[in-house]
């Protein structure tokens, strides 16, 4: 069966700066992978590959077998991609109602889509805010808020970019339940983290990446066993998986 | 055919020259600070009054010019103390407000000094090359285009102001943290800004007629030349303003000046479409 | 004595009505550009309909009625005279309207005139062709200045003409004249250029003249920004000798720019300040009394001056009725004079154009200025001749040497 | 579960986060206003009738610009282009076919399809090239003096459209006012500036005010103030944001094309200096101090400034200029969001203040 998403031989240069390097990935349906490594690994420029919001240099990437790689970001979506941003992209002045319904307004409408917006807010328990500017949630809800909006699309496919970023150790724990919850409904997520606790919480599998080429791969047990991993974190000084 | 070749260079120089002298000023107030200035045109009329004024005084026309480009950057920092400082992030607002202050300064002007003020005229004479006669000045204003863009490349990379300079501007919070004084930069860098426009007015003063509206004469211009050239002011606009300069001069000699006219919008149009971030956005991204 | 009375008091019941018209004043609105680009030449027209009012209202004002004014300033802005000649028309109600420097301002308000049918003075020289029964024009048209500027010209300098003109209306129209002009007096045009509104640099006209080398340059170069011109020529060493239909008589270039850069140029203007005969010294001097610091007296200041006593004299001859039809009657029988500044003027009732005395104004190298030739009396013939005639049908339309009025 | 039917739904929307002034209050202050607005003709001379359709004329363009700048974020400063193109459109129509059998109502409807026509081609050029911002502003502000200049020169006779001449930069004139078939001796109405096409533009500015304000408060303007707020994350959850801005820029100048038939029928004049660079400042000037975020607020702000400025200039004399410049830098000083916005809130900022000092 084809994988849900591959790239082959994505490669992307800034100019001189060769920022991902024939990256040949694949992402079964149904996993929770995560995608680690040092700063400026290529993670993120790797997500924006993917959304079509950066084109690539060379290489292709592929979705449920389709070639997608000249797709415009918002038919990736549509096609059931979905992210959520590092810094919660969410729309600050507008109520969090709103930013919810305009998520769901693709194919909700009426008496069903206000239906909808109050799961949702339960889900996310944002209903005391619901008419607040979402630019006044604290930095959790906001992560929360945007993770709604994000799975409102109902996505085959949830990229999650340091989902759990400036969280208390209880919300990140919560987060992570959260997101074996959606696995439950069926989606397959890749998220890129640096906290090691819940990759540990959520990861069936794990890529690291370094200078832009996938260095490992594996479960976590073995990244964590493996020592070259440890040592590009030393390396680099900072940001090394602690083991939990 | 000589002559023709000459006469095209000397045009182009001259068309080259006056973009890049109009847009120099701006380009660092909107290029580097973001704010739509409108009253940019009203900035020039300042200089042209003040130079002139000077001038007739008895000043060398060369000392009444940076009278008139310190007047303006004085009239600069003022204005950012009162009006501009508290738009930072908005834009489109300074577009109102910069709009409101052209008015008043070129009406002012009207009621204040009257419909117009006699000029002084152009000094160094002409001089025939080939079969055709030049205006020396012209060649000063060429010579002075290139010298002001070299002044602001040397102040903005080899001084201390100018490093603190960008630094404000591309990171203020960073400045800020590292105790530079971020208002003042701004201020300063406002003030840079009207002062060469002040400058520009002062050139030009002996050579055009001075009327309160006269910054209307060059405002189009000077958006169209910065804009061109995008963010960077010596990446961009001394570069867009040789190129526009050249469109120019080309449609000018071969179809009249209002082919040059509409050639030059018409260039703008196009460049943009196909270089978003303006031609330094071209410059840097090869570099990069 | 009881009848005396009685008689007496139903004398004074006549005249009650009588007087209380009389005392009714005549409102003229006047929209002039006193402030943005045109003020310079514009606001000196105000002026000269004040002073006219004034002189005619300390005479015992117009059949025995006071004169007020309405003034708007109309910045410029053709706009603003769309919505000003409304408010005159049809709020102020005044009898009649001077109006407009620009000919964009005046066909922005012909329309609204017409609609309302009021009756507007323009008092500016300007292109020409006007065929219009609610509107007078007392400013100079191009037959009546370039019919003497180039023969006279191409006489003393040569016969190979090159034109720079403002690329619109006006200019083009005008540059049609001078083609023609030149053409009928054996000359050759070796250059024609047009420079849109609001160009400042010259470098390349320059050079194009100083290639063709022609005798004449006839310069009709329109607002402030292309004044620069004339100090961007002289810097190159251009020293051509210069003719005019705008410059000098309008926005008194000579007074404001810096010598010589406008030496040697010859306008034909209707009027100047500079014109030294006792009449004009006289008018001057009653001026500058009541306006002191008026920087320069132009032909179009004396055009709106001339046309309120214009208007006076329509009035009177018309035994104090201020209907358009009653007054235009008056014009028709073609024989409506008054005794201006410039000498004795006349409107032809064909056109509702003035006649005017031309006087050729030559800039010398110190800008001061002489008078080579005056001509006396010169009309404005070409509409009427064209197929224009008011006293039989009114197109209310404005028509070009190219574009004249249909026949029959 | 069944549908609304589609008349409730639309209605639903006049009202929404999108809009200010909901309930019954709102509402019934607007209905008294529009009656005022209804009534009072009759009650002045034809004079500030005839004016008061002149502001009103404006108010459209103004309204679009609202749509296309305060509620999708992208500042056009060129919607003069498009009040110019259907001005001479207009112009050239009605003077080749006369003004009979209520052609004028024809010729507005293709003079506003021409200037939507040209706003879609141009707006594909811009969006789709994702051209934004200040960028976006001076191209479009270059489109519009380019017009400017082109046609301030085709004075010549060899500059026409069948027997319809451009006229250069003394524009062009003598375009019939807009006639409407009517029973009676001649057949037909016809609106000179005065009480009929004073009732016609104000049923013309209601129509639009409240079709607006479905639009903005239906799916399509959510879109428009998430792109406003965040075109990444908009485009991120599915939407084409480049259709969406398209889409609003040629509404928005389809209005201004609307402004520039009634202006031109108004006067029976249209000239290139309306497609000049003050005409192009004005609008933005209108919107952004009314407030331009809401189409309320630019509606009132509009015909205010319009008309103070107007009043400045019969009253002020030669200072008017001077002042007008003065208000607006007050204004953005001030009330950056716009005049008439800080009066509407400020019934709620003195109640949040006073709520504040009670605790």
């Amino acid at each position: 069966m084809t994988p849900l998403l591959e790239t082959r031989k994505l490669n992307k240069r800034f100019g001189g700066l060769q920022v991902t390097a024939d990256v040949d990935f694949s992402l079964e349906r149904g996993e929770l992978h995560c995608l680690i490594g040092p700063n400026g690994a290529g993670k993120s420029t790797f997500f924006r590959l993917i959304l079509g919001e950066y084109e690539p240099t060379s290489g292709q990437v592929f979705y449920e077998g389709r070639d997608i790689t000249t797709l415009e970001p918002h038919d990736r979506i549509r096609r059931g991609i979905s992210v959520k941003f590092q810094v919660p992209g969410i729309f600050k002045a507008l109520s969090v109602k709103q930013n919810l319904e305009i998520a769901l307004q693709h194919h909700l409408e009426g008496h069903s889509l206000r239906g909808e917006i109050g799961r949702q807010l339960d889900f996310l328990n944002l209903t005391a805010e619901a008419d607040q500017a979402a630019g006044n949630l604290s930095h959790g809800q906001k992560q929360w808020l945007e993770i709604g909006m994000a799975t409102s699309l109902k996505p085959k496919l949830l990229l999650l970019d340091e989902p759990t970023a400036g969280m208390s150790p209880e919300e990140t724990h919560a987060t992570g339940e959260m997101v074996h919850a959606l696995r439950a409904e069926g989606m397959t997520v890749l998220a890129v983290e640096h906290d090691m606790a819940f990759v540990r919480q959520i990861a069936t599998r794990v890529t690291v990446l370094h200078f832009g080429r996938i260095f490992a791969q594996g479960s976590i047990d073995e990244i964590m066993a493996d020592d070259r991993v440890a040592e590009i974190y030393l390396g680099q000084g900072h940001g090394a998986p602690h083991h939990a | 055919m000589f002559d023709a070749i000459f006469g095209f260079l000397y045009q182009f120089g001259d068309a080259s020259a006056f973009l890049v002298l109009c847009a120099s000023g701006l380009a660092i107030i909107f290029g580097m600070m973001g704010v739509i200035n409108l009253a940019h045109g009203e900035f020039i009329m300042a200089g042209a009054y003040t130079t002139v004024t000077v001038a007739k005084l008895g000043a060398p026309l060369p000392l009444a010019i940076v009278c008139g480009a310190l007047f303006a950057g004085f009239v600069g920092i003022l204005l950012e103390r009162l009006v501009i400082r508290h738009l930072y992030g908005r834009p489109l607002d300074t577009i109102v407000a910069t709009w409101g202050v052209s008015l008043i300064a070129s009406q002012g002007t009207l009621i204040l000094l009257g419909p117009s003020i006699t000029d002084v005229s152009t000094p160094l004479g002409s001089v025939q090359i080939g079969a055709l006669s030049y205006s020396v000045y012209r060649f000063v204003l060429m010579a002075t285009a290139v010298a002001i863009i070299a002044a602001l490349y040397l102040l903005f990379n080899f001084t201390r102001f100018g490093v603190l300079a960008r630094a404000t501007i591309q990171v203020p919070d960073m400045a800020e943290a590292l105790g530079v004084n971020t208002r003042l930069i701004y201020s300063l860098t406002f003030g840079i800004g009207a002062a060469l426009a002040g400058a520009t007015g002062g050139l030009y003063a002996p050579t055009m007629t001075l009327v309160p509206t006269m910054g209307s004469q060059f405002i189009t211009e000077a958006f169209v030349t910065v804009v061109t050239g995008g963010s960077d002011v010596f990446l961009g606009t001394a570069p867009a303003g040789v190129i526009l300069g050249f469109i120019r001069s080309v449609m000018t000699t071969w179809e009249g000046q209002l082919a040059g006219q509409i050639g030059l919008l018409i260039a703008v149009i196009i460049v943009i479409r196909v270089l978003p971030r303006g031609v330094s956005g071209l410059i840097l991204r090869e570099r990069a | 004595m009881r009848r005396l009375l009685l008689l007496s008091a139903a004398m004074a019941a006549l005249a009650l009505p009588m007087t209380a018209k009389a005392a009714e004043p005549i409102k003229l609105g006047v929209l002039e550009d006193q402030s943005g680009d045109f003020a310079l030449a514009t606001i000196g027209k105000v002026h000269g309909i004040q002073l006219a009012a004034d002189e005619i209202n300390k005479a015992g004002g117009i059949a025995g009625r006071p004169l007020e004014l309405v003034i708007y300033d109309t910045q410029s802005d053709n706009t603003r005279f769309q919505e000003f000649m409304r408010r005159v028309l049809q709020k102020d109600k005044v009898d009649a309207v001077f109006a407009g420097f620009s000919s964009a301002s005046r066909e922005a308000y012909r329309p609204i005139v017409d609609q309302l049918n009021g009756f507007a003075f323009y008092n500016n020289q300007y292109e020409g062709g006007v065929c219009d029964a609610h509107m007078i024009v007392t400013g100079a048209v191009p037959e009546q200045q370039f019919s003497t500027l180039i023969p006279w010209m191409m006489e003393k300098f040569g016969k190979k003409v090159y034109t720079i003109a403002a690329d619109y209306n006006f200019g083009q129209i005008s540059a049609e004249w001078v083609r023609n002009i030149v053409k009928q007096n054996g000359g050759e045009m070796v250059g024609e250029e047009f420079i849109p509104l609001g160009v400042s640099q010259f470098a390349s006209t320059i050079q194009n003249i100083q290639k063709a080398k022609p005798d004449i340059l006839i310069t009709l170069l329109v607002g402030t920004a292309q004044a620069s011109y004339y100090e961007q020529a002289a810097a190159a060493n251009l020293h051509i000798p210069m003719g005019s239909s705008v410059n000098v008589g309008q926005a008194y270039e000579h007074k404001r720019f810096k010598p010589p850069s406008l030496a040697n140029m010859y306008v034909t203007t209707n009027w100047i300040e500079e014109v030294d005969d006792q009449k004009s010294k006289d008018f001057v001097a009653k001026w500058h009394k009541m306006f002191p610091n008026e920087p320069y007296i132009n032909q179009e200041a004396e055009n709106s001056y001339l046309a309120v006593y214009l208007y006076k004299e329509m009035v009177e001859r018309a035994k104090g009725s201020t209907k358009r039809d009653d007054l235009r009657k008056i014009v028709d029988q073609g024989d409506l004079c008054v005794d201006a500044p410039e000498g004795k003027v006349c409107i032809d009732p064909k056109s509702q154009h003035m006649s005017h005395t031309i006087y050729l104004a030559k800039v010398n190298d110190d800008h001061s200025i002489s008078f080579p030739k005056v001509w006396q009396d010169i009309k404005p013939y070409w509409l009427g001749e064209a197929g224009c005639d008011l006293t039989k049908k009114n197109p209310n339309a404005q028509y070009t040497p190219s574009n004249p009025p249909p026949k029959g | 579960m069944k549908r609304r039917p589609l008349i409730v739904r639309l209605l639903s929307r006049l009202e929404g986060p999108q809009t200010l002034g909901r309930g019954w209050r709102f509402w019934a202050g607007a209905a008294i206003v529009l009656a005022a607005a209804v009534v009072y003709p009759l009650l002045t001379d034809s004079y500030t009738v005839g004016n008061t359709v002149y502001f009103f004329n404006w108010v459209f363009m103004a309204l679009g610009l609202c749509l296309i700048w305060g509620y999708g974020g992208a500042l056009s400063f060129g919607q003069t282009a498009f009040f110019g193109i259907a001005g001479y459109a207009y112009g050239v129509i009605t003077l080749n076919y006369g003004a009979d059998y209520g052609l004028t109502l024809w010729a507005t409807l293709a003079a506003i399809a021409v200037a939507g026509l040209v706003a879609a081609i141009l707006g594909y050029f811009l969006f789709f090239g994702r051209i934004s911002g200040v960028f976006l502003g001076i191209v479009t502000l270059a489109v519009t003096l380019v017009l400017e200049r082109f046609m301030a020169q085709t004075a010549g006779p060899e500059w026409h459209i069948g027997s319809a001449r451009l006229n250069g930069f003394n524009g062009m004139n003598g375009m019939p006012n807009l006639t409407i078939p009517w029973p009676g001796e001649d057949g037909s109405l016809v609106l000179a500036p005065d009480l009929p096409l004073y009732y016609v533009v104000l049923a013309l500015l209601v129509i639009a005010y409240l079709a607006l304000r479905i639009l903005v408060n239906s799916s399509f303007g959510n879109v428009l103030v998430a792109i406003r707020e965040n075109p990444q994350r908009a485009t991120m959850l599915g939407y084409d944001v480049r259709k969406y801005q398209l889409a609003s820029f040629v509404i928005g100048s389809a209005l201004a094309g609307l402004s520039g038939v009634l202006y031109t029928t108004w006067g029976q004049y249209i000239t290139p200096s309306s497609m000049g660079i003050t005409a192009a400042a004005l609008p933005i000037v209108w919107v952004a101090v009314g407030g331009r975020s809401d189409l309320t607020t630019t509606l009132l702000g509009t015909i205010l400034l319009i008309g103070g400025f107007q009043a400045l200039t019969i009253y002020g004399s030669q200072y008017a200029l001077v002042v007008m410049g003065a208000l607006l830098v007050v204004t953005v000083l001030l009330a950056p969001e716009g005049l008439i916005m800080a009066l509407a809130l400020l019934p709620q900022r003195l109640l949040k203040r006073s709520a504040r000092d009670a605790t």
